[in-house]
């Protein structure tokens, strides 16, 4: 029913009696009541049944599989698990399930189960996400779940990290200060928020799979390393020379001018981290810093 | 067979700081740890670290207050060197770039934690953990000190010297997950545990995957007491499904928690008249069971957390990350709707047992961080003092295993000075099922080793720890049947999460170490179904199973002996702190695979005072 | 692509339904891009024949352009030149960090304006060759 | 650790021309093909009408300008996608010289046809 209706008698009435016009208004309000738990009853039911079928309902998940010396794995192939579904699973309790329950030699990295520790960074329905920090309920059926790609893969969702280990120690990745105070070195507070973002990478590698120069280009630094570097690069602290030094690492061949802001890597990046921004904040920083020389 | 001066075992937040200050005195320390460091839970860490830093502010306040909170079971000698050193620390960690938040005048800034005198947790954000460990991951990198990552420590090679005290520890056995192969790791000065905390051992845990207490297993098998392990602390809002943790801030900004009735119970069932919501953790937690208890919580589990009054503004300008957690773990949006929310097992307060420098009684064998009890937080942690814990402890330890001199400890280790011997009734026999003595290779009990009396070379005990270890792998591996770890770890976890919980009584103990004997039986059947060597997680949750194992037994045990309700430990039949039997600290030793239950007095005196029982009230 | 293992099929197909904006924008740039270089040397070559006299310029010009082909050909030349433009014009606003929380929308932008630029063109381009 | 940036090379210079060259060629390709196609239209292009703009001299280097621009642009904007690809050593040299020859085989063909054009004969071809 609309409320339309008495809230137009309302107006009108409100040149007549008081007494009118309040039980008028009171009618309206009851009326808007009576809608309003309605609407919300009716929402309950839906939500209910939803609950009651997803409760019922299973996840079909569909698991990349290889492993190198086990006879019948050694040629990749998909394998299915119909994992029960409750509120609130994620992917990784999905694959936590299939393995406790079906088959104990599914193997994946992970660990915290909160998106701090970044093990478990996979290719789910054809895109990097943390297992940990991905609803079953956002993604479409069946889940297929792969290792990233453009990594070798050691065993089932597996990869070898020590490319990307590799690239994040190449920016020298820590820092350095020529001139240290005795006690507290003070950091201004818009500096200290200029970094923030930067410093919240928990190597994932996530970035990296996504980025297709990466991908073809061994030697590319890659976003999640030069995230690094500008993490350094802009903290104040630091001081000038070290910033030019820094500069250098980040000009080199296969440093930021490999970027050719795909934004893939700002996508996937499960920390939010502005990657694309940062990348071509240093490039602007060199062109600066150059236009001194050239 | 690998060979260091020093060797750390874990890569949180201790074991890198042990590793740099090791290196720092000239040694040739290397990592081994099983997942990349910066995989390690220290990154887990929000609120902050504790310390001293500014004017108004002392030390000696801060160990006033963290001697209050441990409900005088902490040392004070370790107390005061945590708050002693913490401060310097605190700098370190600055100077090596941890962005630390800033105050206008661009000092870090600071916060009011619970149970401080004083704001000085000192933060970065809120993830001050994660911030930590990169930090200190990087000044890894800097000095190229060595890491052996995703290598499973599973044994200690220590000589066998029938008293403990008389024992001395060579180095490790650590298997490669990686390509499968076991390895020694010789250590010529010392050995690191820095494994991190034990959450394993319940089923519901704001722990890591990874936290399953092997560090003081392999230690208490070796012949470390553990100590004070029945102080568990919970926290009481952690989301059902996964036991992320949803900071107090929310109850702080006004956060009410309802039960299925839409009952505010705080008040409603007086749980806190006064500070309703606010009251302390272990409060809160209580509270949140007898409601579920009581058949008053939603789905029979969780209670709901409901912040939606605070309005949308003030919830996302304060409590943004809240607002993700709860989306991103549980599904909910808390904008929309309240959140489910129960407690969860969130730190260990006892662990193997060490002196202010991080030295157990068998010499060269280091504990540091949550793995270690050199009892700071005697039965209660407070917020913010885990991480000085791991940065100040695992310097000292570092530092002391590299031949630094550091002074001879207060705090006296293993069955020396005074002590005396306890006991507790069980229902059933609890340690090996087998009996001492007989060869059982698989459950990694012992097994193989006739003592030798310590009179081997250090290398022929580390060989020997490897070939034991060869033994029990192969084992695990050769069996084609049996059971599966998983639903052994499982049964003791759920068990652990009834009657070990919050609330302890007798029957709910016992029923616990039955149900721990069961799976020590179920155990001995167990095999690996995945029979490969590479990347075997099958494998290495197997054998961490027989860890959770040991350690759900310590806890047990020491529960059900101290029949007294102090800081996170509550007994049904003893609702008061009894300080006339109890001011000492729970003690187990492994004996011939028996656990042996002793105790020893807590060190009250100070540096310049003794600190004086008082009511904890808050 | 050395590091990358061989997952066979599941590597081979269906990757590209999965690239996002960007890696769509950056393809489309390269292509376009390389088309107009390819255009530039034709497009001097042909205009070279004025080197030769004025009415063989006019000639082969008058040629060309009476072919129907030649016309189709100039609306695609058009087609690409305005993506490249747009979606240059979107590459410089990224390289100045203007507006990157809408890159994915100015793609979708440049190539939605560069589908009715060319269909509004399309009579003025053939218009003459009937 | 340090071999992973020893042989670097400024890769800026050549990213900020692109830039510059794509910033300029938005304004005069827009004009050239307005200019071209719109006002005047395809099939009315005569040698004579090229001739008398290219006899005002501000035209006349205008399209010079763009041609050289164009070039630059292009044939830059083609090595960079090479270099990226990861063509190195001597294939990157031969790639190199290649293009440079290429451009100013181009600039030199359009000049002279923009001359004839123009009526000028101050060159020697
Ligand atoms: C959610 C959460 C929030 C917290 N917030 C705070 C806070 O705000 N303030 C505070 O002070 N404290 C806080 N704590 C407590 C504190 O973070 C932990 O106590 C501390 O981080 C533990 O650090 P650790 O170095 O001892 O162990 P971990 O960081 O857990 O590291 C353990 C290491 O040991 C390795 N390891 C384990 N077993 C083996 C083995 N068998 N072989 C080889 N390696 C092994 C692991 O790979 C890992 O590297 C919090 C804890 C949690 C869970
Ligand atoms: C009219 C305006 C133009 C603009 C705004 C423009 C813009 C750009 C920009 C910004 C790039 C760099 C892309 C990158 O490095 O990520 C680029 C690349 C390129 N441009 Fe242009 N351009 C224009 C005209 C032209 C013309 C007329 C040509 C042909 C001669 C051309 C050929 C190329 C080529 C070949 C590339 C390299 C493509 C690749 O990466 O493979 N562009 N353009
Ligand atoms: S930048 Fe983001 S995606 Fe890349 S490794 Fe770090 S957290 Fe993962
Ligand atoms: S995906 Fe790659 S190309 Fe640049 S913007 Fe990201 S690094
Ligand atoms: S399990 Fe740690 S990031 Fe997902």
């Amino acid at each position: 029913m609309s409320t339309q209706v008495p809230e137009q008698t309302e107006e009108e009435s409100s040149a007549d009696t008081e007494s009118q016009s309040q039980s008028a208004a009171q009618q309206a309000r009851m009326e808007k009541k009576r809608d309003r738990a309605a609407q919300r009853d009716q929402q309950r039911e839906a939500e209910e049944a939803e609950r009651e079928f997803s409760e019922d309902g299973t996840y079909l998940l569909k698991v990349f599989r290889y492993d190198p010396e086990i006879a019948g794995k050694q040629e990749p192939r998909f394998d299915e698990f119909h994992v029960p579904y409750h509120t609130g699973m994620t992917v990784l309790d999905a694959l936590m399930y299939a393995r406790d329950e079906y088959d104990s030699s599914l193997t994946f990295r992970h660990s915290c189960r909160q998106a701090v520790c970044g093990s478990d960074a996979l290719f789910v329905n054809g895109r990097q996400r943390l297992g940990c920090k991905t609803q079953l309920s956002d993604l479409e059926e069946p889940v297929r779940i792969e290792p990233l790609p453009h990594q070798e893969v050691v065993k089932d969702l597996v990869v070898d990290m020590e490319h990307f280990y590799d690239q994040m120690h190449a920016v020298e990745p820590y820092f350095q200060t020529n001139d240290l105070p005795e006690g507290e070195q003070l950091q201004s507070r818009e500096n200290r928020e200029k970094i923030k973002m930067s410093t919240r990478c928990i190597w994932c590698g996530a970035c990296m799979s996504s980025c297709n120069i990466a991908a073809g280009d061994n030697k590319y630094l890659g976003p999640a390393a030069i995230n690094k570097a500008y993490r350094f690069t802009m903290d104040e602290r630091e001081g000038e020379d070290m910033k030019e030094h820094r500069m250098k690492i980040m000009e080199q061949e296969h440093g930021v001018w490999r970027c050719q802001t795909q934004f893939s890597c700002t996508e996937v990046c499960p920390k939010d981290i502005p990657l694309t921004e940062h990348i071509q904040e240093l490039k602007r920083e060199a062109v600066k810093n150059n236009l001194k020389f050239w | 067979m690998h060979e260091h001066d020093v060797i750390v075992v874990g890569a949180g937040g201790a074991g890198l700081r042990a590793a740099i200050a090791a290196q720092e005195e000239g040694a040739d320390v290397a990592i081994v740890s099983k997942l990349h460091p910066v995989r390690s839970h220290t990154g887990a860490a929000e609120g902050g670290i504790n310390a001293a830093l500014r004017e108004g502010d002392s030390w000696e306040k801060h160990a006033y207050d963290t001697m209050k909170g441990s409900d005088y079971l902490g040392d004070a000698p370790a107390i005061e060197t945590l708050c002693k050193d913490s401060p310097e620390e605190v700098i370190q960690l600055e100077h090596w770039g941890l962005a630390f938040s800033r105050d206008e005048d661009g000092r870090m800034s600071q916060r009011p934690f619970g149970g401080m005198s004083f704001p000085r947790t000192t933060y970065a954000g809120a993830e001050t953990g994660h911030q930590l460990l990169h930090t200190m991951y990087e000044q890894l990198v800097k000095r190229g000190i060595q890491v052996y990552d995703e290598w499973y420590v599973t044994r200690l090679a220590v000589s066998d010297e029938e008293d403990p005290t008389d024992r001395e520890c060579h180095g490790v056995v650590a298997y490669d997950i990686k390509s499968g192969g076991l390895d020694a790791f010789r250590a010529r000065d010392g050995v690191i545990l820095a494994t991190g905390g034990p959450g394993q051992v319940f089923d519901h845990t704001t722990n890591a995957v990874a936290n399953t207490g092997d560090g003081p297993a392999m230690a208490y098998r070796a012949g470390v007491p553990l100590e004070d392990m029945e102080f568990i602390q919970f926290h009481p809002t952690t989301l059902p499904s996964t036991g992320v943790l949803i900071t107090e801030g929310v109850r702080g900004e006004g956060g009410i928690l309802y039960n299925e009735n839409g009952e505010r119970f705080m008040f409603e069932y007086g749980y806190a008249n006064n500070d309703g919501e606010l009251a302390s953790r272990d409060v809160v937690s209580r509270a949140e069971l007898t409601e579920v208890n009581a058949g008053r919580g939603i789905e029979d589990e969780y209670v709901h957390l409901d912040m939606r009054h605070l309005g949308e503004e003030r919830i996302i300008d304060r409590l943004e990350n809240i607002v993700h957690l709860a989306e991103d773990f549980e599904g909910v949006d808390p904008l929309e709707q309240p959140m489910p929310v129960k407690p969860g097992q969130h730190y260990a307060m006892g662990g193997i047992e060490t002196d202010e420098n991080g030295e157990t009684c068998i010499s060269g064998l280091y504990a540091a961080g949550e793995c270690a009890c050199a009892s700071v937080h005697g039965s209660n942690r407070l917020g913010g003092n885990a991480l000085p814990e791991l940065t100040v402890f695992g310097k000292r330890a570092g530092q002391h295993a590299a031949g630094g001199d550091l002074g001879t400890a207060k705090i006296e280790t293993g069955k020396r000075g005074d002590w005396e011997t306890g006991e507790v009734d069980t229902p059933v026999e609890p340690g090996d099922v087998s009996a001492p003595g007989e060869d059982v290779v698989a459950d990694g009990s012992g097994g193989t080793t006739t003592s030798s009396g310590g009179s081997l070379s250090p290398e022929k005990y580390v060989q020997r720890a490897l070939d034991t270890e060869r033994e029990r792998v192969e084992s695990l591996l050769e069996k084609d049947e049996g059971r599966q770890h998983a639903e052994i770890r499982a049964d003791v976890q759920k068990s652990m999460t009834r009657n070990v919980n919050v609330f302890r009584e007798e029957a709910g103990l016992k029923q616990a170490l039955r149900d721990i004997r069961d799976a020590r039986e179920k155990y001995q059947d167990v095999y690996v179904a995945d029979k490969s060597s590479t990347f075997n997680t099958d494998l290495i949750q197997t054998i961490e199973t027989r860890n959770v194992l040991d350690l759900a037994e310590a806890i047990t045990l020491g529960a059900l002996a101290r029949d007294e309700f102090r800081g996170a430990h509550w007994r049904k039949e003893n609702q008061e702190r009894r300080d006339e039997v109890w001011l000492k600290h729970t003690m187990l030793s492994w004996e011939d695979g028996r656990p042996d239950l002793w105790y020893r007095p807590v060190v009250l005196e100070g540096e310049n005072k003794t600190y004086e029982p008082k009511v904890r009230s808050y | 692509m050395s590091q990358s293992y061989n997952r066979g099929l599941i590597e081979d197909f269906g990757r590209w339904k999965e690239f996002s904006a960007g890696m769509w924008a950056w393809i489309f740039h390269k292509f376009t891009g390389w088309v107009l270089v390819g255009y530039l040397f034709t497009h001097i070559a042909v205009l070279s024949t004025a080197l030769t006299g004025a009415a063989a310029y006019t000639e082969t010009i008058q040629t060309l352009e009476s072919l129907l082909v030649v016309r189709i050909l100039e609306v695609g030349l058009l087609a690409v030149a305005v993506f490249h433009i747009l979606n240059g014009l979107r590459l410089l606003l990224v390289d100045l960090g203007v507006g990157l929380h809408a890159q994915d929308k100015s793609f979708y932008a440049s190539l939605a304006l560069t589908g009715a630029i060319v269909v509004a063109s399309v009579p003025t381009f053939l218009a003459g060759v009937f | 650790m340090a071999e992973h940036y020893s042989s670097f090379e400024r890769g800026g210079r050549r990213w900020l021309w692109q830039r510059i060259t794509a910033a300029f060629l938005v304004i005069v390709l827009a004009f050239h093909f307005f200019l071209l196609h719109f006002v005047h239209h395809a099939d009315e292009v005569t040698f004579a009408m090229s001739s008398a703009r290219m006899e005002q001299w501000t035209y006349y280097s205008l399209m010079i300008l763009f041609l050289v621009t164009a070039t630059f642009h292009g044939v830059n904007g083609v090595f960079n996608a090479l270099v990226n690809q990861g063509i190195e050593g001597t294939r990157k040299k031969a790639v190199k010289w290649t293009l440079v020859a290429a451009s100013l085989l181009l600039i030199v063909q359009g000049v002279r046809t923009a001359n004839a054009w123009a009526g000028i004969t101050l060159l020697p071809f």
